[in-house]
C-alpha cells in the first residue's frame, strides 16, 4: 500500500512547509525575544563588533544589529505574502474573466497587460515608487501594479486551454450554467499551476521589495528592514563587515527557504508528477 | 506584434504616472531654479507649462514634444533630458550586453551538462549552484563581490570606472542571478527535448549520441532558450538600476535613482520611456531571431 | 532458411511490473512476422527491447535476444549503436514523430547514412532518392528539400520507412506503422512494405492491433495477451483456424466492411470476480475457462502444422460454434 | 415527421493553423427520430466539427441547426439547455470528457440534477438505474475516471449522456480509441439502447466497415463536403461517388480477412 510519504517530493514539501511556518511564527514573536530595542540609537556604542551584549554587533548609530535583523524578518516575510496574495488574486480574477468570456473584456484587459509587459518590471516599479515616495506600502503597491500581469496571462492561457477540453464541453452538454462551469471545473483545474507560480514568487518578491528598500525607495529609516540595513551599512563595508554579513545572510536564508518551498510545491503539483500518481494508483486502466 | 498601440500605451501610462504624482511640476521647476515660490509666479509658470489645460491636450502637446526629441529639462542638472539619457545609455547597454553574454557562456554548458547527467552528482552540484544564484539578491552579490574582490584582494576598484575593469564586477553580479535562473530552465528545456520521439527515432537509426545532442536536441532547444531570453530581458534591464547604483556605474539606472532623490520628474519620465522602448526593440529582435531559426514559422510566413 | 533473430524466454520489467512474461520467437531471413494484441499486451515493449530502446525504467530481467547468433545483451553501447540503422531499422507509430521537425528530410537521410559509413552528402542523397523511388515516391528531390511538417502523415510515414531502409537492414521493426494513418494511406504503406521485403529480402517484425493489416502482410502471426504469446502460427491457419479463445474473440470483433454484422454478436461476456492467480493470463476474460485455468499456466503447445497455442482448452469453443453454425 | 436534428446550409471556416484549416461548405443533413445515421470520412474531412456544430459547441458562420425544429445556432443559456435535453454527445477520448477531480458518480448525478431536478435520494436511484442500463457496477460510481478501463469510461460517458433523456446520441469517434473487442461491446450496448429506448444515434467515424455494420443511413464526407448520402445498404452495394469507392476499397483491403 502506498502512503503519502512514499514519495520524496511530498516529504520535501512537508519539511519546507514546516520550515516556512516556523519562520513566520518566529518572525512574529521576534520582537518579544530580542535583547535590545531595535530602534534605540546609542552613538557611544556605534560600530561595535559582535560581542556578548550585541551578538551581531551594532551599526553606525549604535543600534543592536541582532535585534534589528530579527525584528526585520516580519517586514520582509509578510510584505512579500501580502504582495503575492494581492497580485495572485487580482491577476487570476482578471485572467479567468478574460479567458472565459473573451471578446471585448479580453481585448481590454489584454491590451493593458501588453502595455505593462512592455516595461521592464523593475523599471516601472522604481518609477512608481519614486513617484509615490518611500514607504514599504508604496513599494508593495509599485511592484503589485506591474506584477499582476503574470498571473493574468497565466490564468488566461490556462482557462483558454481548459475551455476547449472535452470535460468542459461535456459539462455544458450536461446543462451546467457558465458560472457553475467556471466555479466547479475551470478554476479548480487551473489553480494548480497558479499556486505553483505564487509559491515560486514569494522569494522573488521578497528580493524585489528588499531591492527597492536598498535603493531607498522602500522601507524608510529607522525601520529595521534588511534591504535598507544593507544600504545603510554598505559604506562601512571595510570597517564593519558584520553590517553586511548578518542582514545579508538572513535575507539569503529566508529567500532560500521560500524558494525551496516553492520548488517543492511545484514538484507535487506538477502535472507530470500527478500523472505518475495516477499511474501508480490507477493501474486498473490497463488490466 | 501590435507595436503602435503598445508604444502609445507606454507613453499614456508614463504621462499618467506623472500626472498623478503628488507634487506640482511647476513648483518643482521653480524651486530647482532657485526662484522663490509665490502663488502669482506659480500660476504664471503653470500657464506657461500648459498645466491648466485638459488632460488630453496636455498629453497631446507632451507627445508632440517627445516625438520631436524634446523631453524637457532635467531639474537635477539643468541639461535637456534627452541629452542626459543619450549620454548614459551606452553604459547600460554595454552592461546588459556583457552580462547577457556572460550568462549564456556560463549557463549554456552548465545547463546542458546538468541535463545530460540527470540525477548524477554533476547534476546535483550544478543545480545547487544555480539555486544559490537564484536565491541571492543582486545587491547582496554586489556587496560580497566588492568586499572580497576589491577590499580584501584589491583586484579591482570599488567604484567602477568606465572601461573593462569597471564593468567586470557589475556584469558578474547581474550574470550571477541570471545564470542561476537560466541553468535551471535550460536543463528543463533540454530534458524535455530529449524525451521527444525524434530522439528515439535518431537512436533507432544508429546516430551517435553526441550528434543527436549537438545537432538535433540543442538546435531545437535553442528555440525555447531564445524565448526565455526575451522574457528575462525585462528583469535584467530592471536589475541594472540596483547594480549601477552599488558600483556607481554611470548608466541610466544610476541616473534615475539620483533623479528620484531630486524628484526630477522629466528625467524619470524619460527614463521609463527609453527603457520601455529599448525593451520592446530587444524583444522584437529576439522574435526575429526566433523566426529565422524555426523553419515552421519561417516557411509559414513565406506562404502567407 | 536461416534464423535471423532468436528470442529465448524474454522477460522485461518496467520498474517492478513484469510486462513481458517469457517470450520465445524465431524470425527467419525475409520473413514478415505480425504481432497482434490489444494495447498493453506487450507488443511495443517486445519491439523496443529488441532494438535496445526501452523507455527509462525498463530492463530485460531474464532471457536473451540473439541476432545472427550473437547475444545483443553482451554488445557494448557503440556496437549496438552501429547495429541500429545499419542492420536493424525501426518504424514508429506516429508518422513524422521520429523525424526531427526542424531539419530537412535530406539532411536526416545524410545524417543516418553518415553515422554508419563515410559518405559525402551527394552520395547519400542519391541513395535516398533511390530508396524513395522504390517506395513509389516520385518527386524525391522535393521531398529531400522539405521539412516533415510540410508533408502529410502518410507521406511522412513512407519517408520514415525509407529512412529505416536506407542502409538496407536485415530486419525492420515496425510498431503500429499504419495505426495513425487514414485507410487509403494505410493501404499504400502496407503494399510498399511488402514490396520492400520482396526487393531487399528484409525481415519485418510488425506490431499492430489491426487484424486486417496482419492478414495483408504477415507470413507468421503471433497473438499477444498479457505479456505472452498465446498463439503462434502461419497467417492462414491463425485467421482461418484459431484455437485460442482470445484470438477467436479478436477475429470475431472485427466489423466487416460488407455491411454484415459482427461474428461475435451472439457471444456473451463472462466476468469473474475472484482470481487466485498464477494461471493463464487470459483467465479473467476467458469464456471457456475451467477451474484449473486459474492456477495452471499452459505452455505453448503444437495444435496443428506450424501452429502453436497456449491454452488448456484449446479448440473447445470452436466445436461449440460449429454446432450453432456461426 | 419532424427531424430530430437538421443542418441547413451550414458553413464553417476554420483557420487556426495551417494543417487544420478547412471549411464546411453549405452542409445539409437530416436525422429522423430513432434513426441511426453514420458519417464517415478521413481525418481533416470535418466530421468532428459537424458533431460540435450539431451541439453548438462550435458556432456556425452561416446556416441553421434545427433540433426538433428549433434553431439553436443563435441560442444561449436556457434554450441551449432545452436542446441538450434532446441531443447529447459522447467523445472519442472518454477520459478527457470527465473532470479528473470528480468521481464518475458525481459527474453523472450533476447532469441528472441539471435536467431532472431530482432530490438527492431520487438522484442516487436514477444513477443506479443508468449504470445498470449501460452495464456498469455500483462500485464504479465511487471511482475516478482514470481508475476505469477505456470501455468502462465510455460506458460511464454514455450513462451521463442518457441522464438528460436525449432522443439522439451523437457519437464522435466514440469507439476509435478502444481495442477491437471493447469497441465491439460498446457497439452492442448502443444497439441495445436503440432497441430498448428508441435512441437515435448519429455515429461519426473514420471506419467505414464499423459504420456500415450497424447504421441505417450513411453519409460520406470529404474536405468539408458531404459527397454521398443514402441508405447504408444501397451505398455499400453500389457506391456512386469515386471517393466512396476508394474509401470502400481501402476499408475492404484493411478489414477483410
Amino acid at each position: 500500500m502506498k502512503t503519502f510519504f512514499d514519495n520524496p517530493a511530498r516529504i520535501r514539501f512537508v519539511v519546507f512547509f514546516a520550515l516556512c511556518i516556523i519562520l513566520c511564527i518566529f518572525s512574529l514573536i521576534a520582537p518579544m525575544l530580542v535583547p535590545n530595542d531595535p530602534g534605540k540609537a546609542d552613538l557611544a556604542n556605534a560600530l561595535i563588533p559582535p560581542s556578548q551584549d550585541y551578538p551581531f554587533g551594532t551599526d553606525q548609530l549604535g543600534r543592536c544589529l541582532y535585534s534589528r535583523v530579527m525584528t526585520g524578518a516580519a517586514t520582509s516575510i509578510f510584505s512579500a505574502f501580502i504582495l503575492v496574495g494581492v497580485i495572485f488574486t487580482i491577476g487570476t480574477f482578471i485572467g479567468v474573466l478574460s479567458g472565459y468570456y473573451g471578446g471585448k473584456i479580453d481585448t481590454f484587459f489584454m491590451r493593458i497587460v501588453d502595455v505593462l509587459l512592455a516595461f521592464p518590471g523593475m523599471v516601472l516599479a522604481i518609477a512608481v515608487a519614486g513617484m509615490l515616495g518611500s514607504g514599504i506600502v508604496n513599494a508593495v503597491i509599485a511592484i503589485a501594479l506591474i506584477s499582476w500581469t503574470k498571473y493574468a496571462r497565466l490564468s488566461r492561457s490556462l482557462v483558454l486551454s481548459i475551455k476547449e477540453e472535452n470535460f468542459i464541453h461535456a459539462a455544458r452538454l450536461g446543462g451546467a450554467s457558465s458560472l457553475k462551469i467556471v466555479a466547479r471545473h475551470v478554476i479548480p483545474n487551473s489553480i494548480g499551476p497558479l499556486v505553483v507560480a505564487a509559491s515560486l514568487d514569494i522569494g522573488a518578491m521578497m528580493m524585489q521589495l528588499a531591492g527597492l528598500s536598498f535603493l531607498g525607495l522602500g522601507a524608510v529609516p529607522p525601520a529595521p528592514e534588511w534591504g535598507l540595513m544593507l544600504n545603510e551599512g554598505r559604506s562601512m563595508l571595510q570597517n564593519a563587515p558584520w553590517l553586511l554579513i548578518y542582514p545579508g545572510s538572513a535575507m539569503f536564508m529566508t529567500v532560500a527557504i521560500f524558494n525551496l518551498f516553492g520548488d517543492s510545491v511545484r514538484d507535487i503539483l506538477d502535472p507530470k508528477f500527478q500523472k505518475s500518481i495516477i499511474k501508480t494508483t490507477g493501474g486498473i486502466k490497463n488490466a | 506584434m501590435h507595436l503602435v498601440p503598445i508604444l502609445i500605451g507606454i507613453t499614456v501610462l508614463t504621462f499618467l504616472l506623472m500626472h498623478l504624482s503628488p507634487s506640482d511640476p511647476a513648483e518643482r521647476l521653480l524651486t530647482s531654479q532657485g526662484i522663490p515660490v509665490s502663488s502669482d509666479v506659480l500660476e504664471e509658470v503653470r500657464k506657461e507649462m500648459g498645466l491648466d489645460k485638459p488632460f488630453l491636450t496636455q498629453y497631446g502637446n507632451w507627445m508632440i514634444k517627445i516625438i520631436k526629441g524634446d523631453m524637457g529639462i532635467s531639474y537635477m542638472t539643468g541639461r535637456p533630458v534627452y541629452d542626459e539619457l543619450a549620454s548614459h545609455m551606452p553604459y547600460t547597454v554595454a552592461l546588459a550586453v556583457i552580462s547577457m553574454i556572460l550568462t549564456l557562456v556560463l549557463a549554456m554548458p552548465l545547463g546542458v551538462l546538468s541535463a545530460v547527467r540527470e540525477n548524477k552528482l554533476t547534476d546535483y552540484f550544478i543545480r545547487f549552484l544555480s539555486f544559490i544564484g537564484m536565491s541571492m539578491p543582486g545587491f547582496l552579490t554586489a556587496l560580497i563581490l566588492i568586499y572580497f574582490v576589491s577590499l580584501k584582494m584589491n583586484l579591482l576598484p570599488v567604484l567602477s570606472q568606465p572601461g573593462i575593469k569597471g564593468i567586470l564586477l557589475p556584469s558578474i553580479t547581474l550574470a550571477a542571478a541570471m545564470t542561476g535562473k537560466y541553468v535551471r530552465q535550460i536543463r528543463a528545456v533540454v530534458l524535455e527535448e530529449m524525451q521527444k520521439e525524434y530522439v528515439k527515432g535518431a537512436r533507432a537509426r544508429g546516430i551517435k549520441e553526441s550528434r543527436i545532442l549537438y545537432f538535433n536536441v540543442l538546435k531545437n532547444s535553442m528555440l525555447s532558450i531564445i524565448t526565455l531570453i526575451g522574457l528575462s530581458l525585462g528583469s535584467m534591464l530592471g536589475g541594472t538600476a540596483i547594480v549601477e547604483t552599488v558600483f556607481v556605474w554611470p548608466g541610466l539606472g544610476k541616473l534615475v535613482i539620483d533623479a528620484i532623490g531630486y524628484r526630477d520628474y522629466p528625467l524619470i519620465q524619460g527614463y521609463v520611456i527609453w527603457m520601455a522602448v529599448l525593451f520592446v526593440v530587444l524583444n522584437l529582435l529576439t522574435d526575429l531571431i526566433y523566426r529565422l531559426i524555426d523553419p515552421r514559422i519561417r516557411l509559414n510566413k513565406e506562404v502567407a | 532458411m536461416d534464423t535471423l533473430l532468436e528470442i529465448e524466454n524474454l522477460h522485461v520489467k518496467y520498474k517492478d511490473v513484469e510486462v513481458l512474461k517469457g517470450i520465445d520467437l524465431k524470425i527467419e531471413r525475409g520473413q514478415i512476422i505480425g504481432l497482434v494484441g490489444e494495447s498493453g499486451s506487450g507488443k511495443s515493449t517486445l519491439i523496443r527491447s529488441i532494438i535496445g530502446l526501452l523507455d527509462s525504467g525498463g530492463h530485460i530481467s531474464n532471457g536473451q535476444i540473439l541476432f545472427c547468433g550473437q547475444n545483443l545483451a553482451e554488445k557494448s553501447h557503440e556496437e549496438f549503436r552501429s547495429l541500429r540503422g545499419e542492420r536493424m531499422g525501426m518504424v514508429f507509430q506516429n508518422p513524422g514523430g521520429s523525424l526531427n521537425p526542424t531539419r530537412k528530410i535530406g539532411k536526416q537521410f545524410f545524417e543516418s547514412v553518415a553515422s554508419h559509413r563515410k559518405t559525402g552528402r551527394k552520395e547519400s542523397y542519391k541513395k535516398a532518392l533511390n530508396m524513395l523511388e522504390s517506395l513509389n515516391l516520385k518527386d524525391g528531390e522535393r521531398i529531400l528539400e522539405s521539412y516533415p511538417f510540410e508533408m502529410s502523415g502518410g507521406m511522412n510515414q513512407r519517408v520514415a520507412i525509407a529512412l529505416a531502409m536506407i542502409m538496407e537492414p536485415e530486419i525492420v521493426l515496425a510498431d503500429e506503422p499504419t495505426s495513425a494513418l487514414d485507410v487509403t494511406s494505410q493501404m499504400q504503406v502496407i503494399e510498399e512494405m511488402k514490396r520492400l521485403r520482396d526487393k531487399y529480402s528484409t525481415a519485418i517484425l510488425l506490431a499492430t492491433h489491426n487484424m486486417g493489416v496482419i492478414a495483408r502482410m504477415a507470413d507468421m502471426v503471433g497473438v499477444m495477451y498479457g505479456g505472452k504469446i498465446v498463439e503462434f502460427g502461419t497467417n492462414e491457419s491463425i485467421l482461418k483456424n484459431p484455437y485460442h479463445p482470445y484470438t477467436l474473440k479478436l477475429i470475431s470483433s472485427i466489423p466487416s466492411a460488407k455491411g454484415t454484422s459482427f461474428l461475435a454478436d451472439e457471444l456473451q461476456d463472462k466476468s469473474k470476480t475472484e482470481l487466485i492467480g498464477g494461471g493463464c493470463v487470459y483467465y479473467s476474460e476467458c469464456r471457456i475457462s475451467t477451474v484449473e485455468c486459474d492456477t495452471n499456466d499452459p505452455n505453448l503447445a503444437n495444435v496443428d502444422k506450424d501452429h502453436w497455442c497456449r491454452c488448456l482448452n484449446a479448440g473447445k469453443e470452436k466445436s461449440n460454434e460449429s454446432d450453432t453454425g456461426a | 415527421m419532424r427531424a430530430i436534428l437538421e443542418l441547413k446550409g451550414v458553413e464553417k471556416t476554420f483557420d487556426n493553423n495551417r494543417k487544420e484549416s478547412f471549411r464546411i461548405k453549405s452542409l445539409d443533413l437530416r436525422i429522423m427520430p430513432g434513426e441511426t445515421f453514420g458519417l464517415v470520412g478521413e481525418s481533416g474531412s470535418g466530421k468532428s466539427t459537424i458533431a460540435k456544430l450539431s451541439t453548438r459547441l462550435v458556432r456556425p458562420d452561416e446556416g441553421k441547426i434545427l433540433i426538433d425544429g428549433k434553431d439553436i445556432a443563435p441560442a444561449r443559456g436556457k434554450k441551449l439547455k432545452e436542446a441538450y435535453g434532446k441531443v447529447q454527445m459522447i467523445f472519442q477520448d472518454s477520459y478527457s470528457s470527465f473532470d479528473d477531480r470528480m468521481k464518475v458518480g458525481a459527474s453523472i448525478s450533476e447532469t441528472i440534477k441539471n435536467f431532472q431536478g431530482y432530490k438527492k435520494s431520487d438522484c442516487a436511484k436514477e444513477v443506479d438505474r443508468l449504470l445498470e442500463r449501460v452495464g456498469l457496477k455500483k462500485s464504479h460510481l465511487h471511482r475516478y475516471p482514470y481508475e476505469l478501463s477505456g470501455g468502462e469510461c465510455q460506458r460511464a460517458a454514455i450513462a451521463r449522456a442518457l441522464a438528460a433523456k436525449p432522443k439522439l446520441l451523437i457519437c464522435d469517434e466514440a469507439t476509435s480509441a478502444l481495442d477491437v473487442s471493447v469497441q465491439h461491446r460498446i457497439i452492442r450496448l448502443l444497439k441495445k439502447l436503440r432497441k430498448e429506448v428508441g435512441l437515435g444515434i448519429f455515429f461519426i467515424s473514420h471506419d467505414l466497415a464499423l459504420v456500415s455494420s450497424f447504421c441505417d443511413r450513411l453519409g460520406v464526407m470529404k474536405d468539408g463536403v458531404m459527397v454521398e448520402t443514402g441508405s447504408c445498404d444501397e451505398i455499400m452495394a453500389d457506391p456512386k461517388h469515386p471517393y466512396t469507392k476508394e474509401l470502400m476499397e481501402a476499408s475492404l483491403f484493411i478489414n477483410e480477412i
